[in-house]
């Protein structure tokens, strides 16, 4: 384990831009985070967690994924996807690392999301430990352990110093480049600090979520559960809560006429949708109860059934704070579900 | 997928002359749904059109590019060609190469590549024409006319002698209008009532026109072509089917002291009374308001005395439906109220009148026999002052009089000044003026008598105040042209007060959903074009509802309103305009948003079931187009959010394929 | 650097009963207005959507402008009055998220005004031109 | 703090279910923390014993459900209205969207919403609120002391801002009528309007590049009613799923109010559910602040059959380059 005074911040962030494109959590004028590329001047902030998740990073909102030309009758496709080139991801909290090993498992199977893969590779994660969860939080109902980030490198900042631990290759390879501005140092400032957290941990008032009653096979018994009308009575049909969510990856792939070519490109989509996967015989899922209830029941049923049980949520509590009408996801899993 | 034919036209040089016409048809070849394109002199030509024609059956074409003219020019011919060749005429679009290219152009590169241009957006939009149809209605040969003053007359006659049944619904229990009430006519001064009343008996006597007298409009459905009319009928207490207009029951009638409306109210008739002898119908009609028997059940003389038995004391105001294909509104005119002319002392002495109570002062038929007697006490008056433009063309004054000019004072004003000078010599007439207009037909001829051989006395310059004192009226007024303050002490005062909209004409346009200016005067179709229709549909105009009109005009206008009547109802079948609105019902919000913005009236809602996505079912509320009513003007379109009201013809994605086209 | 003259895109929606029959005395006057003036035909002002005039700038165009009847003489005697508002406050929201004023307008032309049609559009393009290419609502997209 | 106790409507909801007037409530139910109150549809006396709240939390405007709601359910519906809310049930009787026979509305006095994104800021790891009459007491998941939020300081935008605390629709009105405000809702514009047209288009290019199209500010908002709306609509022309340029930004921005300028009651709930907290009021204000500056004060909503501006014209109506150029040539 390494360290650095926390006075130091801004050399090390220097040091680190000098290879690679650094982002991370700032401030904006409206007292929310948001990740930004650093430069000279750029403020790290002290926000628990950004607005928008760092899924962004890896499947942006919107990417080209070709081009195309039709004349007469013929087709000319160019492949307009540019080369990744490696970046830092700089803050990113437990539970929004947990959800890239959810999205991998979407997008790294068979068939490889190129796209996707590309930035993965060229991501270099540096995760920070929390100090101060939010009431919103609920990671641990899903095995997470703030305390203990993974990553390519993890972090834990307290009042004055910034205590570094390299995971992996690629995170030994950017702890090499702030050597000088780091020094060797033991785990005991961090395990006390771990010690404090939990106490706080255990506080929260979604600490006794627990995903009971949810997960593979769980199908048939929660598909006609009857509260899943009272629950979607109220939902809006927007899309808030899965565009903040760092877990939900689906898109939609549309084409958009130039007037000098096609673009093809890909957007996020939202199962809330009443568009979602519209098809030429309409549209599967007719009612927001029946989009609504797709929705958890995919996050909570069958990506575990097949991800070997992994959950598809990881507590950030994102779409707790987020959503207009304030029905979440742990709303849904205690009334569906139960409490410890 | 199209397969659409260009054909770019040379104009001879008008076009070829700026515009490469062969770089124009090969650039053209390559454009989506293009299979055919070609270039030739004259397009318009026989030979042209034929080539048209041939290309359509050889290459199987489905839809045609003529870059030429404006459509202004040749749209038509284009159209008649594709349906010619056996296509719908709709599936043509014009790129305008020639006025809107090659003649402000003058380099023949930057003509010709504008011209590409044009054609591409043209070729984007005929990609997505869709063949239309015009839409048919059938007509109901029967008009009405609301009003039966001598516009409605004149306008009833017509159509009627045309063989088309008319009704004339009028409010009063006569027909005949202001001009019943009319002593002479300008400018050659015969007797008002010699000229109309045969008319009010051809109307009458005429097989083909019903009379709805002492009636009105009380609800129209429907549109151009298909009317659904109600007609209150309201009680007169009297069946008009046995009243054989005998005058007994006037006679005898006790409550005699009610206001004689024909004469203004100047003397009194009894609660039973015929307006005047050649009334038409010549029916009674007893006024609820003053009978006693009516009031208190006490009387009854009338039915009594009634001969025929005609007296019917239970009579109910009565509906009566009717379906119409045209209506003609001809509501006419009032004066205006004197009240708030205090400077004129209006309300402070009788003898200080309007030119209609001198009307009726003046007529044999009137009040005083048709002798000039002061109303305060019966004597002759021997210095009498006309004021002009009473409450017309004033100005920054609307809640007083009207910004207009009432356009008949001035010839109607020669004329009482005229006649007075004429029947009593020895009375003094002046007549104070802002400005004499008097174009028409022997209009200012007739003025000029009026001075120069009658020595009636034109100041011009306006009347300032008028106060009664004694038993005469102090006017004070200023001559502009000598520019001096003039004092006259007149024995009688009379105002061309202006005149205004009949107050039914208002509720009855909302009913008709014809538009009307600030006035309250309906607005024509066009002012200069089709002056007698209303924008809407099927609804045309007759006399002064349109705006201020002698009788010469009204007649005219009338017959003109009739020829457009009998022209409509002459079709046995409608035939719209196809490019016109259309909403998608699944989309439609029922907001009322086009419906508040539609200026014909064409869009009504339904309450339809859909099905909904979870398989359940909903009334909602819908937007439905008349195709018979709509014009096609899009302001629906837009007012809509949801895009659900699109315009045939000029479709939102036509549209945007040709801004597509243009900006590429 | 010598730098390629400049040329806008103009887009003109015009209506069939006034505004493209000005369009057409002017040509039949002969009276010259640059080629970049692209009209559209619409049936009346009325017509015009506001998202046709984003859809021109998001293509590329510099200018739009609206050419209808008089006030007054609308074929369908009220469209105009209605393009009048819609108008002014589409124009003024554009003006508010700092969009160059002058590439939006709205001019009433008579089917007796060549003359004006023809001036309305020099001056409508010199006040293009000199604000340059629309780069404030544009789709880059469609600049490749 | 609210002058009506949630007992007084508690009591009068399960009346008014008990008496037959109505079969259902739509209410404000409890949530997880005290501020995530969740809009939702009570069926029986019990569950809203055990669910009603009504707190500085009860942002949410219902009118938009009774679009939705009222012809899925057997019977009347209760709703309560804030008095802003009974603006947005006036347009959308005006648009025909409910049927007023299917509802019941009570009218409920309102002393301001709480902003939860303003609280929070002020407080990290909301454990419990408390209101008194000195402000919100909060006290955290950390064991802090408890602090107490003046209300002034938290309240949302749009009751900051509040334009009347009359309600203009009800069946039954709970607490005192309040009155019009005059407020100053329109400087936030106006001091924009005052900016050059560099310092707006920085302005808004920064906060609209913030948007990432989910809808919300759609969604939720009363006047966006539209069975399908041009956005989702692939035959449209401008659908799109995400803001994959600025322009696509714009647009949808521009389109969204300009669809609603002179229905938009400024109910403030797009700016209220904008998870990028983009000040999309600003919009639809300007939009009525033109149409009150050049047509007339019109507030929408007001009394139902109104002819919206947009829908209506006078022949001495100003020309757009008139209205563009009203305050000088460029501010």
């Amino acid at each position: 384990m390494r360290k650095c005074s926390l006075e130091k911040i801004n050399l090390v962030f220097a040091e680190i831009a000098k290879a690679y494109t650094l982002y991370l959590p700032t401030d904006q004028n409206d007292s929310s985070a948001k990740f930004t590329k650093w430069e000279e001047g750029s403020v790290w902030s002290n926000a628990l967690n950004t607005v928008r998740s760092p899924k962004d990073f890896f499947f942006p909102q919107a990417e080209d994924l070709m081009e195309f030309k039709v004349e007469g009758k013929n087709i000319d496709i160019t492949d307009i996807r540019q080369e990744s080139e490696d970046f830092v991801i700089f803050g990113v909290r437990a539970c929004d690392v947990k959800s890239f090993e959810i999205l991998d498992r979407v997008f790294l199977v068979d068939p490889v999301d190129s796209f996707y893969a590309s930035r993965r590779e060229h991501g270099i994660i540096v995760s920070l430990a929390c100090t101060k969860p939010s009431e919103t939080c609920f990671c641990t109902t899903f095995g997470i352990d703030c305390t203990e980030p993974a990553g390519d490198v993890s972090i834990w900042k307290t009042e004055t110093e910034l205590y570094w631990q390299a995971n992996t290759e690629k995170g030994e390879k950017l702890l090499s480049y702030v050597d000088s501005l780091t020094e060797d140092a033991n785990t005991k400032a961090v395990d006390e600090q771990k010690e404090k957290t939990s106490v706080v941990m255990k506080k929260l008032p979604l600490a006794n979520l627990t995903t009971d009653g949810f997960g593979a096979g769980k199908t048939m018994e929660l598909f006609n559960n009857e509260a899943w009308d009272e629950l979607s009575q109220t939902c809006l049909g927007c899309g808030t809560c899965t565009f903040v969510c760092p877990t939900c990856q689906c898109y939609d792939i549309k084409d958009f006429d130039t007037g000098n070519g096609v673009i093809r490109y890909r957007c996020w989509d939202s199962c809330m949708y009443s568009e979602f996967t519209k098809m030429a015989h309409g549209n599967n899922r007719l009612t927001q109860k029946e989009r609504f209830r797709q929705r958890f029941m995919h996050k909570l049923v069958y990506y575990p059934e097949n991800n070997d049980g992994l959950y598809s949520c990881v507590g950030c509590g994102r779409c707790l704070a987020k959503c207009p009408i304030s029905m979440n996801i742990a709303k849904v899993m205690k009334k569906i579900g139960g409490e410890k | 997928m199209q397969r659409i034919g260009v054909f770019v036209c040379w104009c001879g040089s008008n076009i070829a002359g700026t515009v490469d016409v062969k770089a124009v048809a090969e650039a053209l070849k390559s454009e989506p749904g293009v299979v055919y394109s070609t270039d030739y002199q004259y397009m318009c030509s026989q030979a042209g059109q034929d080539l048209i024609v041939q290309a359509v059956k050889d290459n199987n074409l489905t839809g045609l590019v003529i870059c030429s003219c404006s459509p202004r020019m040749h749209e038509a011919t284009f159209r008649k060609t594709a349906a010619t060749a056996g296509l719908n005429p709709y599936m043509v679009e014009i790129a305008n190469i020639r006025e809107q290219c090659s003649w402000v152009h003058k380099e023949m590169p930057i003509g010709t590549e504008k011209a590409i241009i044009l054609g591409k957006a043209a070729v984007a939009k005929v990609n997505l024409n869709t063949p239309l149809t015009p839409g048919e209605s059938p007509v109901t040969k029967r008009a009405l006319v609301i009003g039966g003053g001598i516009a409605g007359i004149q306008t009833a006659l017509d159509i009627a002698d045309a063989g088309f049944p008319v009704d004339i619904v009028e409010t009063k229990p006569t027909i005949g209008g202001k001009m019943a009430q009319l002593d002479k006519t300008f400018p050659t001064l015969d007797c008002a009532a010699c000229i109309l009343t045969p008319k009010m008996v051809d109307v009458a006597q005429h097989e083909k026109i019903r009379i709805f007298s002492y009636s009105e409009v009380a609800e129209v459905k429907g549109f151009v072509g298909n009317f659904d009319v109600t007609i209150k009928k309201k009680a007169r207490f009297v069946d008009e089917t046995k009243c054989t207009g005998c005058g007994d029951c006037v006679d005898k009638c006790p409550m005699k002291k009610n206001p004689n409306e024909f004469n203004m109210g100047m003397d009194n008739r009894p609660a039973i009374y015929i307006p005047f002898a050649q009334a038409v119908p010549k029916v009674a009609t007893i006024d609820a308001g003053a009978c006693t028997m009516l009031k208190k059940g006490k009387c009854g003389l009338c039915s009594k005395v009634c001969g025929a038995g005609a007296i019917d004391y239970t009579q109910k105001d009565e509906f009566i439906s009717e379906k119409y294909g045209a209506i003609v509104v001809a509501t006419g005119f009032n004066v205006i109220s004197m009240d708030k002319f205090d400077e004129y002392a209006y309300n402070q002495s009788k003898d200080v009148i309007t030119s209609l109570e001198f009307e009726r002062l003046t007529n044999a038929a009137g009040p005083t026999a048709g002798k000039l007697l002061r109303p305060s006490d019966g004597k002759h008056p021997h210095k009498i002052v006309f004021v002009q433009c009473v409450g017309s063309r004033c100005e920054n004054c609307a809640e007083k009089g009207k910004e207009y000019c009432s356009k008949i004072c001035c010839m109607y004003t020669a004329k009482h000044a005229m006649l007075t000078r004429d029947k009593y010599p020895d009375t003094d007439v002046t007549v104070f003026y802002i400005d004499v207009r008097t174009p028409g037909k022997n209009f200012d001829e007739f003025y000029r008598r009026a001075v120069e051989e009658f020595g009636v006395k034109y100041v011009k310059g306006m009347v300032g105040k008028i106060v009664p004192e004694g038993e005469v009226l102090k006017v004070q007024a200023s001559d502009l042209i000598n520019n001096k303050q003039m004092h006259i002490d007149a024995d009688l005062v009379v105002l061309a007060a202006a005149i205004e909209p009949d107050k039914s004409a208002r509720p009855l346009a909302t009913m008709l959903t014809a538009s009307m200016d600030t006035n309250d005067f309906f607005t024509e179709a066009h002012p200069k074009l089709r002056p007698v229709e209303s924008p809407t549909a099927g609804v045309f105009l007759s006399g002064a509802c349109q705006g201020p009109k002698d009788i010469p005009e009204t007649v005219s206008q009338a017959g003109a309103a009739a020829s457009k009547v009998i022209g409509l109802l002459c079709k046995d079948k409608l035939l719209g305009n196809p490019c016109i609105a259309g909403s998608n019902e699944l989309m439609c919000n029922g907001c009322s948003s086009c419906e508040r913005v539609c200026p014909y009236g064409a869009i009504t809602y339904l309450d339809k079931e859909f099905r909904m996505p979870d398989r359940t079912t909903k009334i909602r509320r819908v937007a439905s187009v008349n195709p018979a009513v709509c014009q096609g003007c899009g302001a629906c379109t837009v007012a809509c959010p949801s895009g659900a009201m699109d315009l045939r013809g000029f479709a939102n994605d036509q549209i945007m394929a040709e801004v597509d086209a243009i900006c590429k | 650097m010598q730098v390629k003259e400049y040329k806008p895109l103009i887009v003109a929606f015009c209506c069939n009963w006034c505004s493209y029959a000005g369009a057409d005395l002017a040509g039949n006057n002969r009276l010259n207005y640059p080629a970049d003036v692209k009209i559209i035909r619409v049936p009346c002002s009325c017509r015009v959507n506001p998202m046709f005039i984003l859809r021109a700038f998001q293509r590329g165009a510099d200018g739009v402008i609206l050419c209808g009847c008089h006030p007054g003489d609308c074929h369908y005697t009220s469209g105009n009055y209605y393009t009048r508002r819609r108008m002014a406050m589409l124009f003024s929201m554009l003006d508010y998220l700092g969009i160059e004023r002058e590439r939006t307008r709205v001019e009433w032309v008579s089917a007796a005004e060549g003359a004006k049609f023809a001036a309305t559009m020099n001056e409508f393009v010199e006040a293009v031109s000199a604000l340059g290419e629309n780069k404030r609502l544009e789709d880059l997209r469609c600049k490749r | 703090m609210q002058k009506i106790t949630r007992e007084q409507l508690l009591d009068r909801a399960v009346a008014l279910l008990s008496d037959g007037t109505v079969n259902s409530v739509l209410g404000w139910q409890k949530g997880e923390f005290d501020y995530d109150v969740t809009p939702h549809i009570f069926k029986s006396a019990d569950e809203l014993k055990e669910g009603f709240v009504w707190n500085d939390f009860c942002y949410a405007n219902f009118s938009k459900y009774l679009v939705l709601k009222t012809d899925r359910i057997e019977g009347k519906l209760l709703v309560f209205l804030k008095p802003c809310d009974t603006y947005s049930f006036n347009q959308l009787l005006t648009e025909h969207r409910f049927d007023r026979e299917k509802v019941y509305a009570i009218g409920v006095g309102c002393e301001g919403m709480v902003d939860v994104n303003k609280l929070k800021a002020a407080v990290d790891g909301i454990s419990s609120i408390e209101a008194t009459e000195e402000g919100l007491k909060v006290t955290t998941i950390y064991d802090d002391e408890p602090t107490v939020v003046a209300i002034e300081n938290v309240l949302l935008e749009r009751c900051v801002n509040c334009k009347s605390k009359k309600h203009v629709a009800y069946d039954e009105l709970m607490g005192e009528e309040g009155e019009i405000i005059d407020s100053a809702r329109f400087d936030e514009v106006a001091a924009l309007e005052a900016m050059t047209a560099d310092e707006r288009f920085a302005f808004w290019q920064n906060e609209l590049s913030k948007c990432i199209r989910c809808n919300a500010c759609r969604d939720a908002c009363p006047a966006c009613t539209c069975e399908n709306c041009v956005f989702n609509n692939p035959n449209s022309g401008v659908e799109t799923k995400a803001p994959v340029t600025s322009f696509e930004e714009q647009m949808f921005h521009i389109i969204r109010a300009y669809h609603v300028a002179g229905r938009c009651t400024d109910c403030g709930e797009c700016s209220r559910v904008c998870p990028q907290n983009i000040p999309l009021h600003l919009l639809n204000r300007k939009f009525i602040k033109d149409i009150n500056e050049c047509y007339g004060d019109y507030q929408a909503g007001e009394e139902v059959g109104m002819r919206a501006p947009l829908v209506d014209y006078t022949l001495e109506d100003l020309e757009p380059g008139e209205v563009l150029n009203r305050r000088g040539e460029d501010a």
